[in-house]
């Protein structure tokens, strides 16, 4: 099958697949370049593409994504128990399920628009998650997660005359376990094909109906389109985004958690393609990486990793910048964060992305020679 | 029949915090037409209001012993509250009565939080989409949080009710029941009362004064009451420091029933919009029938009977009724077309 | 031969009666305008063909099939379009977007999964769309974006988005209201070049000028009831129609 | 705009290509193939990995456990007053670091969330390199913690969890634990609740509804009702309710003259605060005086519980007002570095962090498998629990259990609670296969 690409579309996933696949040498001088991180870059950055197909395209607000990851997860492990160790499976049956648990949800969410939308989806994922946590315990395993056990039947791997012995299986492709670099270049692997996917979706005839969709619902009716299939195709497209990432956060780390489900991890998705600038291809990308980053290096700095930052400083103000800072960082991680969401939203309504093409403009302006305007400022 | 008595008392109590938050949260939406995200925060700053004046008035004048130490060797600090040292038995009774104390306190600052929060934030963000108000309010509320944190810590702090609320009423005897069969706790009788008297209070604002007539007539149509040469946008600042005093004032009475923690603001946003969205949105009635309903429901859900039919649904009810009533009356109980549909 | 059909139409609003008996046949190929002072009901008639509201009692039959339940999408399907008092266009997309999306409307139907051919590579249709806004005058402004026209310019967008779909029947209403002289005598223009392709329309409008440029027959609503309906020289003398417009005032 | 057609397949074929280009040379330098096991110190140092709540409603007590660790950092490193590495028995440890390497260490935040805590930990592990992670305030943690410990191969020593699944049904070979858990408790409170309530009385339970609620409501119900009493219900209540006063008053009329409420962290402060308001504390069932029994108890949770403790029974692993040399020794360091007394979360993480310098120490090497040979069946004392023993089938630490008591009268904000009774070892000891679960083997990693 051969397809068309405009040129600029073609270099954008090139350069995207390039800087994927070099995450561990690019990131590593910011310390982000370990493989737990890499991997969760990678997924999250999934999550948020499939959300941005939703939200970003369609506006559509969801409130309770978070759902369909969990899925993804549960299901991955659950298939990772009963069939296979291979990741294949387990990313297809979440992938699938992620979708149909979206359909169901979508298709009763979808009767509503604006916040009432928002608060439906809301309180499926919350009645998914209390549920989760206590009464489905048998499924889920709730509070503690659903974990393997070497006991556990892998029909699949058994067919095949795979055999684990007495330590706790990996999952594995095909030999190559998923933990470490490995499980980094699978998920860097399915983040290029979803980035590649989501560029279709945004350039094709269905994306431009979802983008009429967020723009006028009324002229997409009275032009004999019918929107309530549109918004559920993309709901269910963001919902099997968010199984993919679900059951690739059980491929690299076979554990489920109910709290994954949790509104807070619907409203970081939110904020990571907020963040990066939603209805942008590449933004969701760039804001699941901020947020990930910040959580896990941000929150990583203690006063004694301050008072080394600091040491080049007299000893006065040495203790007052580590006080200040530590405001900032270790267990005031928190607060950055929501700063910094007040910053971009305030300054960069579009987002990291909007912030990138200012500075583009700004340069292109400078030293461009001439013409080159800066890019029109935000709606205010 | 005395447990469901019980409950209903246990609903009403509940449902007077929810109606309380949700009725600022309603106000600012059909006025300003921002969803406030940091409307938890108002509510937690409402309580920590509360922890303040119980701390300043229990500031402590520190005497070392240097015939006793601590366990681990330094002298023994003996720690007397300078209210107590300063006014003796009246300063005792302060602090007993910090709580009804910070009530008087929490009006004006919190007024004051509210309309530097308008002025200094949410005015920017009238015409801005409600996802980037969203965004920017949530960043307010981690931010509020973790300032509070840093400050107070992140355990929980006791906030006891004044001795003389203590107690229980044998509330069961004035409607027929049995002595001792419906008794409730006196502090959480007078919440119920209190979050009443702010609700009408409220109510009686918007019904009776010009000031409220203006802002009414503001919430069914902004832009026609704008060409009349009103100014609304002063008056829309008064009703965002209004709503938040309402939140302050219900998070500060409150602590007495559940002991303030940094995050409880966070843990009430989720339900107050499932209240605010339930009684439909920018509809104050709704709020308030939304708030009493869902904490009763929410009581009646919580039932040994119930639960031993249906496992687990007091975790889900206040969701499970937001679902059925959205899908049955799409703008909640009690709201308007067209608000926030897009 | 008539392709709309509506007859004994009812609709009350409460204790309003917005449209009483309301009978009217248009003759395919025809421009047909419907006059009548504020209140009328013309809007009334308008949103009942095309499925936002529902007679209380009555027909409405296009092209020998009743509109009735119907959605405006299934209406749009069945080759009616509309425009809008105020123009309802996409803002925030080109206004080659904008003339695509009704011709994808017209061809893939009211729902397809196209999802992964590009829009850039349907020569076709984005010739068809380039041609269409060519026939408004907004060629060169193709790639900008829509909300930033003028209101003139997006009533004729939204005009190119009708006609790109090669509508059976066309409904304006009132496609000149708070244009200045020269906009309406284009969009009078324009809108004789396509009763010349053959395209019926129904025209709801104020303007007595426009009016008796373009109507092949007139019918006039006065307080929900049709009170005439004739060739334009009949209505111009007809002291009913002159008492409704005078008169109605207080009534 | 020109199209550029191209063939996907070849496109892919492309991108494969360039994946392997650059994960060659990753695989090569990783650490895989350079040390005999995980994280092997080659340095003059050793990293330690202090995997702590900062946020979240445990943040307090993750703050405490954080203190207690860089306490114990500095006196395995020979610097401050020694504090228990005084009093303690073993010997190994020369206060030149473990194994002659110099102590540091890294922290991260788990926000009692499993996602979170295990992302903290890989970080730990894969780019800090951590040879042990330490810490925690949940079993959900805990336990998920310790699994991925067991995965990466390195030792995990738990924190605060208190849930038997932790060294029960969940129980892996490179972890250990060093706290009590919901079977101690319930044996340790069961004598002493009979001495002081009788042996005719009827329980309501309140339970927090996941699974360290279910054990500890297990645990107070079997040994309670081994003495005779009744259990007239169990109610589960949802995480974080808030308000508990729907689950509260049924309680009122049911008949029970016990209120037991299987709740920790907020849940506990709550339900205890608002179980006073509703009269309970105060109130006369069957002729008895009406008791509430919170089996695991906190001081610092206590303490956000205000004067409602007063007088009600509960278990802890341990308390700053304990009189033997070990923790006077504690106290003393903790309190003059801080200027307030540890937690029973310091306690126990400083003691794990002390325990596990001293195994490495005794094993000469960081190998986990070394690591924990030395630490099963240790025997030892001066850690402020009395003679302990590290069992070497669960990998659990057999101590007294203290059930405490809400002080009257207590002299400062930090003395709420009394301790009533130390209960013995031998009292609370179990059999290892009645709690379930395979260790398995050590894995030492790469």
């Amino acid at each position: 099958m051969t397809t068309s690409m405009t040129k600029s579309d073609l270099l954008l996933l090139l350069c995207f697949a390039a800087a994927v696949l070099a995450g561990p040498v690019l990131l590593a001088p910011i310390g982000a370049g370990y493989p737990d991180l890499l991997q969760k870059f990678a997924i999250f950055g999934i999550f948020a593409l499939g959300f941005n197909i939703l939200f970003g395209l369609t506006g559509y607000l969801s409130f309770g994504h978070a759902a369909f990851l969990g899925v993804g997860s549960y299901t991955a492990v659950w298939t990772f128990k009963l069939l296979s160790m291979n990741p294949i499976p387990a990313i297809l049956l979440a992938t699938l399920l992620g979708g149909l648990f979206a359909a169901v949800i979508g298709f009763v969410s979808l009767r509503r628009t604006g916040i009432y939308f928002s608060i439906l989806t809301l309180a499926f994922a919350q009645m998914s998650y209390n549920l989760a946590y206590s009464v489905l315990t048998p499924v889920t395993n709730g509070e503690t997660g659903l974990q393997l056990a070497q006991s556990d039947p892998r029909v699949l791997d058994i067919a095949f005359g795979r055999d684990y012995g007495a330590v706790l299986p990996s999952s594995d492709l095909f030999g190559i376990s998923m933990t470490g670099y490995p499980g980094f270049y699978f998920c860097g692997v399915m983040l290029i094909l979803c980035f590649f996917v989501s560029m279709r979706i945004f350039r094709s005839p269905f994306g431009m109906m979802l983008r009429a969709v967020k723009s006028n619902q009324n002229r997409l009716n009275y032009t004999g389109l019918n929107t309530r299939p549109y918004a559920l195709a993309a709901f269910v497209i963001s919902g099997m985004y968010a199984g993919l990432a679900g059951g690739l956060l059980a491929v690299t780390d076979p554990l489920a958690g109910a709290e994954r489900m949790q509104w807070t991890a619907s409203g970081e998705v939110v904020l990571m393609t907020i963040l990066g600038g939603s209805g942008t291809l590449l933004g969701p990308v760039i804001g699941a990486g901020a947020i990930k980053y910040f959580e896990n290096i941000f929150s990583a700095f203690n006063e004694g990793v301050l008072v080394q930052a600091y040491s080049f400083l007299p000893e006065g103000l040495q203790h007052v910048m580590v006080w200040i800072s530590s405001l900032f960082v270790g267990e005031g991680w928190h607060l950055t964060l929501g700063a910094l969401f007040m910053i971009i939203v305030i300054f960069l309504p579009g987002g990291l992305m909007e912030g990138f093409n200012r500075i583009r403009a700004w340069i292109t302006g400078r030293f461009g020679g001439g013409g080159g305007s800066l890019a029109p400022a935000a709606a205010e | 029949m005395d447990a469901i008595v019980l409950q209903i008392l246990n609903g009403l109590d509940k449902g007077g915090a929810y109606a309380l938050i949700a009725l600022g949260l309603t106000i600012i939406f059909g006025t300003l037409g921002v969803v406030n995200f940091a409307h938890g925060a108002l509510f937690m700053l409402g309580a920590f209001c509360a922890v303040t004046v119980k701390a300043l008035l229990s500031l402590e004048k520190v005497a070392l012993d240097p015939t006793q130490t601590t366990a681990w060797g330094t002298p023994l600090e003996i720690r007397t509250p300078y209210v107590e040292a300063w006014f003796g038995d009246f300063g005792t009774a302060m602090l007993n009565y910090s709580v009804p104390i910070s009530i008087l306190i929490a009006i004006p600052v919190m007024l004051l939080i509210g309309v530097s929060m308008e002025r200094g934030l949410i005015r920017f963000f009238y015409k801005r989409p409600h996802a980037e108000q969203i965004l920017v309010t949530f960043g307010l509320a981690i931010v509020l949080q973790e300032i509070v944190k840093s400050l107070f810590g992140a355990n929980p702090i006791p906030q006891p009710a004044p001795d003389a609320a203590k107690g229980m009423i044998d509330f069961g005897v004035a409607i027929g029941f049995q002595a001792g069969n419906v008794v409730y706790p006196a502090w959480r009788l007078i919440y119920f009362l209190f979050s009443v008297a702010i609700i009408g209070g409220v109510f009686a604002f918007l019904q009776f004064t010009t000031f409220g007539m203006v802002v009414r007539a503001g919430m069914a149509d902004r832009e026609t009451v704008g060409l009349l040469g009103i100014d609304i946008d002063r008056r829309f600042t008064i009703v965002f420091g209004m709503a938040a005093v309402v939140a302050g004032l219900a998070g500060a009475m409150y602590t007495p029933i559940l002991s303030p923690d940094y995050h409880m603001g966070m843990d009430f946003l989720v339900l107050s919009f499932v209240v605010v969205v339930v009684g439909g949105m920018g509809s104050l009635g709704g709020a308030v029938v939304a708030g009493f309903t869902l904490g009763i429901l929410q009581s009646f859900a919580s039932m040994n009977e119930v639960k031993d039919i249906l496992p687990g649904i007091d975790q889900i009810i206040i969701y499970l009724i937001a679902v059925v009533i959205l899908l049955t009356r799409p703008r909640g109980l009690m709201g308007r077309k067209g608000v926030m549909e897009h | 031969m008539s392709i709309l059909s509506v007859q004994n139409v009812h609709k009350r609003f409460g204790g309003l009666r917005a449209l009483n008996e309301v009978n009217l046949e248009v003759e395919a190929g025809t421009v047909h305008a419907i006059i009548g002072p504020n209140g009328a009901g013309k809007s009334t008639l308008l949103n009942c063909f095309v499925g936002r509201l529902e007679p209380d009692t009555g027909t409405v039959t296009f092209d020998g099939k009743s509109l009735l339940g119907l959605k405006p999408h299934e209406i749009n399907q069945a080759g009616v379009s509309r425009v809008f008092q105020t123009p309802e266009i996409f803002g925030d997309l080109s206004l080659l977007e904008n003339v695509m999306i009704p011709a994808f409307a017209t061809r893939d139907g009211a729902f397809k999964m196209n999802a992964w051919r590009a829009v850039d590579s349907e020569n076709s249709l984005h010739d068809k769309a380039m041609g269409m806004l060519a026939d408004v005058g907004l060629a060169e402004k193709a790639g900008e974006i829509a909300s930033h026209l003028s209101r003139g310019d997006k009533r004729r967008l939204e005009l190119a988005m009708c006609l790109v779909q090669d509508p059976k029947l066309l409904l304006l209403d009132e496609p000149t209201a708070g244009m200045a002289r020269a906009d309406t005598n284009n969009t009078i223009d324009l809108m004789k070049r396509i009763a010349k392709r053959g395209i019926t329309m129904v025209v709801i409008e104020h303007d007595m000028h426009v009016v008796f440029s373009l109507a092949d027959r007139i019918s006039v609503l006065a307080q929900g009831t049709v009170i005439a309906e004739d060739l334009p020289d009949g209505i111009k003398g007809n002291p009913k129609v002159q008492e409704a417009y005078l008169g109605g005032a207080h009534l | 705009m020109k199209d550029f057609k191209i063939n996907r397949r070849k496109m892919l074929q492309g991108t494969a290509l360039a994946g392997a280009g650059i994960a060659a040379p990753m695989v090569l330098t990783s650490r895989a193939f350079a040390a005999s096991y995980t994280n092997e110190p080659k340095g003059g140092t050793v990293t330690l990995g202090f995997n702590v709540p900062q946020t979240g409603a445990y943040a307090d007590e993750g703050a405490d456990e954080l203190r207690a660790y860089q306490l114990a950092v500095e006196h395995i490193n020979g610097e401050g007053d020694g504090g228990m590495l005084n009093t303690f028995s073993s010997k190994a440890l020369k206060g030149n670091g473990i194994n002659g390497k110099k102590v540091v260490y890294v922290t991260g935040d788990t926000q009692t969330k499993s996602d979170a805590a295990r992302a903290s930990a890989k970080r730990m592990i894969e780019k800090d390199g951590a040879i042990m992670i330490t810490g925690g305030s949940s079993s959900g943690v805990a336990i998920a913690v310790q699994g991925l410990c067991q995965d990466a191969g390195v030792i995990f020593m738990a924190g605060l969890t208190h849930s038997n699944d932790t060294t029960g049904k969940d129980k892996r070979a490179n972890g250990f634990r060093h706290f009590f858990n919901t079977e101690m408790s319930g044996a340790a409170l069961g004598p002493v609740l009979k001495n002081a309530f009788g042996s005719e009385r009827v329980a309501y339970h309140l339970t927090a509804d996941y699974t360290w609620g279910w054990s500890q409501e297990g645990s107070i119900k079997k040994y309670t009702e081994e003495l005779g009493w009744n259990t007239s219900a169990a109610v589960r209540t949802p995480l974080g309710a808030g308000d508990f006063s729907q689950y509260i008053t049924p309680v009122l009329n049911s008949g029970a003259d016990v209120l037991v409420l299987n709740h920790y962290g907020r849940d506990m402060v709550n339900s205890l605060t608002q179980a006073v308001q509703f009269g309970l504390r105060d109130k006369q069932v069957n002729g008895k005086d009406f008791a509430i029994v919170v089996p695991l108890y906190s001081r610092l949770m206590a303490q956000g519980a205000g004067e409602n403790v007063k007088g009600i029974f509960g278990s802890t692993n341990w308390h700053w007002s304990l009189q033997d040399e070990g923790s006077k020794a504690f106290v003393k360091s903790f309190g003059q570095k801080y200027g307030f007394p540890p937690s029973q979360a310091a306690h126990t993480t400083y003691c794990q962090a002390i325990l596990y310098a001293d195994a490495c120490q005794r094993a000469e090497t960081f190998r986990p498998s070394g690591v924990g040979a030395a630490l099963e069946g240790f025997k030892f004392d001066g850690l402020g629990n009395g003679p302990t023993e590290y069992r070497a089938e669960d990998h659990q630490c057999f101590k007294d259990v203290l059930v405490v008591k809400g002080k009257e009268n207590p002299s400062s904000k930090f003395d709420v609670l009394e301790v009533v009774e130390v209960t013995p070892r031998k009292q609370v000891e179990y059999p290892a296969e009645l709690l379930g679960g395979e260790l398995g083997p050590y894995n030492d990693g790469a």
